[in-house]
């Protein structure tokens, strides 16, 4: 209906559009709470919204098409810039997805699943705080913003300790993590993270908000059929009664091995989403608390796979870097100039892996034709398929609403458009 | 000139007689609704002139109703115009001929 | 001083009525009686009404000329450019007679010359001010002499909003879904129940399943 | 009667007004910027000048040097006027508003610029004219959220004007005049905000939504409807909104504390009562636009139906409660 819109020049203030009188109002995509460059054509009458069109697409970057171009172990650095808010969680699904495909998963030492699940967590409670402060500054109440930054500023230092990069981390590698051991000190900077980490702040401001709670219960309700039907995932499904969450009920890394609970509230609406991911932070900081535990006990065993075809070679072997040697293990260097020119082959076939990302369920789906190039690369981004619902739940609902629906389910279009 | 009564009744006059042209004239609705203000207006100024020049408060107490009946007015008038634009879209008294639709 | 003021301010409100009654544009006209009423309260405060001249600003102008300008922004009340803004033959008519008109008033006006003493009421100003100005006259006058009438304002107020309420409300719709023919018929550019609203109706599930 | 002298000082008394129009916004953004970067665990503006203090005159001249764009399609003239209708409402308000008690200077001379025996009713008349710039505005810049931020204004403002007028309705009752001064001098014993208790909370939560400020600041909701009215405004045009803003919030401000906080009532040194008073006014005004401020960092944004269901259900009855109280109050203990 909307995408029509007559090519004539607006020479007179005008308003109304469609046949019928009503306005279109063009909401995005630079309008600021949209969250990204997400564009709604919205058909209202007055304030309430009566449909709600999303185009998409402003973002599209090809990344798909992308990694369909480089070896597998290149291709990862492209899913830093899918969910930038969260990047280690594209890592890991993209890594066990590969991992799967080369037919290795169970070859992973238990303290590069620890360490992988340190991060993811981390990544969590990152992901959990732009959305909390974007979401409560969408509602007007700015301070949450700032606060929800000071904490993540603390996350991206952790990042920046473990891997060099604040934002697009690319912390994994195919059979284990990115370097062959977690840097010094970091495990205890984690755990002092995890100490003074504040979840009860956010908590006491927003959860017993009355204006907040005014502005969103009853706002954006889907029911848990339409949930199921739309394919929502994670803390959006959650919100509307499902406990459907992968770590749990499809176990990868060592999930299985540590305590946590599920939030799940049956409401549905905005308050219910909000309040699953307040607790899964409470739930996240515990669960890095018991990482970091494990993964101090497994320390001195290796955070990579034993597999010289997958898994580089430590730096030292290959360059020498010891002042005292010119060059490094002749071995080592051979493999691993073939390991950067051809890359791993993984045997022809495809692997699906979906991993619980802090948007729902993040797949990445691999057609290999046994060369180092995958074939086709497919991502089941959350945050696309969790845009589908936007129509159902904004029409019908005011302007503000849409604001609020939008932060609710939490996209990233990095992760939309890809 | 201030001092005397009959230079606002004057001026009271004239936007009463505007006000009345713009009734007769405008074809829009919603002019001739703020015409009939204008004239409201005209009607205020002579009544509070008189009111203050015959050291009697009933004129400035027909003002005050006469606030209160233009806000009526108003109120009801502009509801008949969502009414209008709900159910014919035309604003232009000419063109308005049927009384029921 | 103050006779230069009323000659000042009976000519903008002059202007300012013509330009109510003569701008093609609603909004315009609008503005234009806004600025009418601004010169009429500057008149009311001249005679000594400040009282009047306050209320006259917060009821005309706070109130009323913006809930015109409320419903000519929700409406689209835009004038068509290419149509005249006034009426064909009428505008012919109306030049006479608002010239007689203006002449008849003129003359009654100028004919009123000051009142003398016998006519004059009891709220001189020397009695204003021993009451504490014009509001409190009012107020005296109000709650004695005129409380019926005061009492009739408040009446007619409530009738004037339930009857707004009542005319702006939106069509009830099983009403219209149960004569959807008289609807139809009765103007072709009406809105008729549009295939939103009634899937708005829908409950939730119904409509999921279109996904 | 009249002399050069009366003339100088009302000269002096308009030009400390207009002083005050363009210096208190400039001192009310820095307050609010700092104050709000304290808030929110951050140091909020420490460049320019001393620690920051001259970032609003850096501001201004920025603004000043911008270029004025005019939306094309848009209404020229309403589209230029409508700035001036946000400031000079606030500007003719600040004149009837007073700071101190009569002073001797050699004469008597009361700190306010010009004390109107209806100043209630100018002020609220000049509450009830801030409906015209944002509708103005919005209507004239040709732009769907501008206009939407004008819809929204101008039901805002004249819905939450009848709750205002309520509250102050009641110490009208009690104070006997329209006079600021005289209210202010009616609360020589006791504080308005002691019997009114409830109306001052009427009245403070009017007075924020009249000022279109958080949590009341749908008609410029920049996360709705990216700026509403003024979202097409620039340079210079852009600033006298801004400085319209912060002017009606010391009006606001400087009429809670006139008609509840007892103006410049308060413990006094004798031969310095002048002084005292300026002090006690300002003090409490500025504590009613540090609430501003702190409403704003705290508060996440009402929605437009529980805005207006919050007005009409809420704060009228809740006025109307409050001004039998009062009248049953005042009847009594008079």
């Amino acid at each position: 209906m909307a995408a029509e819109t007559s090519p004539k020049r607006v020479v007179q203030p005008e308003i109304s559009e469609a046949e019928d009188g009503r306005m279109i109002l063009n909401i995005g995509p630079q309008h600021p709470s949209t969250h990204g460059v997400l564009r709604v054509l919205a058909k209202v009458a007055g304030e309430t919204i009566e449909e709600a069109e999303c185009d998409i697409g402003y973002l599209h970057r090809g990344v798909e098409k992308l990694i369909e171009t480089k070896r597998y172990y290149q291709g990862m650095t492209y899913t830093d810039r899918t969910d930038y808010t969260a990047a280690p969680a594209n890592n890991l699904g993209y890594i066990l997805a590969v991992e799967k495909l080369l037919g290795i998963e169970n070859e992973i030492p238990d303290r590069a699943h620890y360490l992988r699940m340190i991060v993811m967590e981390l990544a969590r409670i990152y992901g959990h705080l732009i959305w909390i402060g974007t979401h409560a500054l969408d509602m007007g109440a700015m301070s949450m913003f700032l606060y929800a930054f000071r904490e993540r500023e603390k996350i991206s230092g952790l990042f920046e300790e473990g891997c060099g990069a604040r934002l697009t981390t690319n912390f994994f590698r195919v059979g284990g993590v990115g370097r062959h051991d977690d840097p010094p000190g970091w495990l205890e900077h984690v755990q002092e993270f995890a100490e003074t980490f504040t979840v009860e702040e956010f908590d006491t401001l927003l959860t017993d908000n009355e204006l907040y709670k005014s502005r969103t219960k009853g706002v954006g309700i889907i029911s848990t059929e339409d949930a199921i039907s739309i394919g929502l995932t994670g803390p959006s499904l959650r919100g509307s009664g499902v406990e459907w969450d992968l770590r749990r009920h499809r176990p990868y890394a060592r999930y299985n091995e540590i305590d946590y609970k599920i939030p799940v509230f049956t409401e549905g609406d905005v308050y219910a989403r909000y309040m699953v991911r307040l607790n899964e932070l409470y739930q996240s900081r515990s669960m890095i608390a018991q990482c970091v535990e494990r993964a101090r006990d497994l320390r001195g065993e290796p955070a990579n796979a034993n597999l010289a075809d997958v898994v580089w070679p430590e730096i030292e072997r290959v360059s020498g870097w010891q002042p005292d040697k010119r060059s490094g293990d002749m071995e080592a260097m051979i493999n691993h100039f073939k390991l950067v020119i051809e890359g791993y082959k993984p045997p022809a076939g495809d692997a699906y892996f979906g991993v619980e990302s802090p948007k729902g369920e993040l797949g990445f789906y691999f057609v290999s034709d046994g060369s180092g190039i995958p074939y086709r690369c497919h991502i089941r981004s959350p945050s696309f398929v969790n845009l589908s619902s936007l129509k159902q739940l904004v029409e019908g609902g005011l302007m503000a609403d849409l604001v609020a629906c939008i932060g609710s389910i939490d996209i990233v279009l990095g992760e939309v458009d890809r | 000139m201030a001092d005397y009564l009959n230079s606002y009744l004057f001026i009271g006059a004239i936007l009463f007689t505007l006000g009345a042209f713009g009734v007769l004239v405008r074809r829009n609705i919603i002019v001739v609704l703020l015409s009939v203000e204008l004239m409201l207006q005209g009607v205020n100024l002579s009544l509070g002139a008189f009111s203050t020049f015959y050291h009697d408060m009933g004129g400035y107490m027909l003002v005050l109703l006469s606030l209160a009946i233009a806000a009526a007015e108003a109120v009801v008038g502009l509801a008949i115009l969502v009414a209008l634009s709900r159910h014919v879209d035309e604003f232009y008294v000419d063109r308005l001929k049927s009384l029921r639709w | 001083m103050s006779d230069l003021a009323c000659t000042w301010l009976g000519l903008m409100a002059t202007i300012f009525g013509l330009g109510t009654v003569l701008l093609r544009s609603p909004v315009h006209s609008a503005l234009s009686l806004v600025m009418v009423v601004f010169h009429v309260a500057g008149l009311f405060v001249l005679m000594g009404a400040g009282f009047l001249a306050a209320l006259q600003v917060i009821v005309y102008a706070g109130a009323i000329i913006v809930l015109f300008l409320f419903t000519m922004m929700l409406l689209n009340l835009e004038q068509h450019d290419n149509e005249p803004h006034m009426h064909r033959y009428q505008k012919w008519l109306g030049f006479p007679l608002g010239g007689a008109l203006l002449i008849e008033a003129t003359w009654i006006a100028l004919a009123q010359a000051n009142p003398s003493e016998t006519l004059l009421g009891k709220y001189s100003p020397e009695r204003l001010s021993e009451l504490g100005g014009t509001a409190f006259g009012i107020a005296d006058a109000m709650f004695t002499s005129y409380l019926l009438p005061f009492e009739v304002a408040g009446v007619l107020l409530l009738a004037a909003s339930v009857a707004a309420l009542s005319l702006a409300r939106k069509p009830d719709e099983d009403i219209m879904k149960a004569m959807p023919d008289m609807v139809s018929d009765a103007a072709g550019s009406m809105t008729q129940p549009s295939v939103q609203e009634s899937k708005l109706n829908q409950s939730p599930t119904e409509r999921g399943d279109n996904h | 009667m009249v002399d050069g002298w009366d003339i100088v000082i009302l000269a002096i008394k308009g030009l400390v007004v207009l002083a005050l129009l363009a210096l208190a916004p400039m001192i009310f953004v820095l307050a609010e910027r700092k104050i709000l970067g304290r808030i929110q665990a951050r140091v909020g503006p420490n460049r320019v000048g001393p620690r920051g203090y001259l970032q609003t005159f850096a501001d201004a001249m920025k603004l000043g040097a911008k270029e004025d764009l005019i939306p094309p399609g848009g209404d020229k003239l309403i589209f230029w006027l409508a700035p001036l209708f946000m400031a000079v409402p606030a500007a003719t308000s600040l004149s009837v508003l007073p700071i101190g008690p009569e002073v001797e200077i050699g004469r008597t001379i009361g700190l306010w610029v010009t004390d109107l025996n209806v100043g209630v009713l100018l002020i609220l008349a000049m509450g009830s004219l801030a409906a015209y710039g944002p509708v103005m505005s919005g209507w004239s810049s040709n732009s769907k959220y501008a206009h939407f931020g004008a819809l929204r204004s101008s039901a805002q403002v004249i819905s939450y004007e009848i709750s205002l007028g309520l509250a102050v309705l009641a110490v009208l009752m009690y104070a006997g005049s329209f006079s600021l001064v005289d209210i202010v001098n009616s609360q020589k014993q006791m504080w308005h905000i002691v019997p009114q208790i409830l109306g001052f909370f009427i009245f403070a939560a009017s007075a924020v939504a009249e000022t279109n400020r958080p949590p009341f600041d749908l008609p410029e909701a920049e996360t709705e409807i990216v700026a509403g009215y003024h979202v097409e405004y620039s340079g210079m045009r852009w600033a006298m909104f801004f400085l319209a803003e912060y002017a009606n919030m010391f009006v606001a401000s400087m009429l809670v504390t006139i008609l509840y906080l007892g103006g410049w009532n308060g413990w006094t040194i004798p031969g310095l009562e002048g002084i005292m008073g300026v002090m006690w006014t300002l003090l409490k005004a500025f504590f009613f636009i540090f609430v501003y401020f702190w409403l704003r960092a705290v508060l996440p944004r009402l929605r437009y139906d529980q805005l207006m269901g919050f007005c009409w259900k809420i704060l009228l009855p809740a006025g109307v409660l409050n001004l039998f109280l009062v009248a049953i109050l005042r009847t009594i203990w008079s």
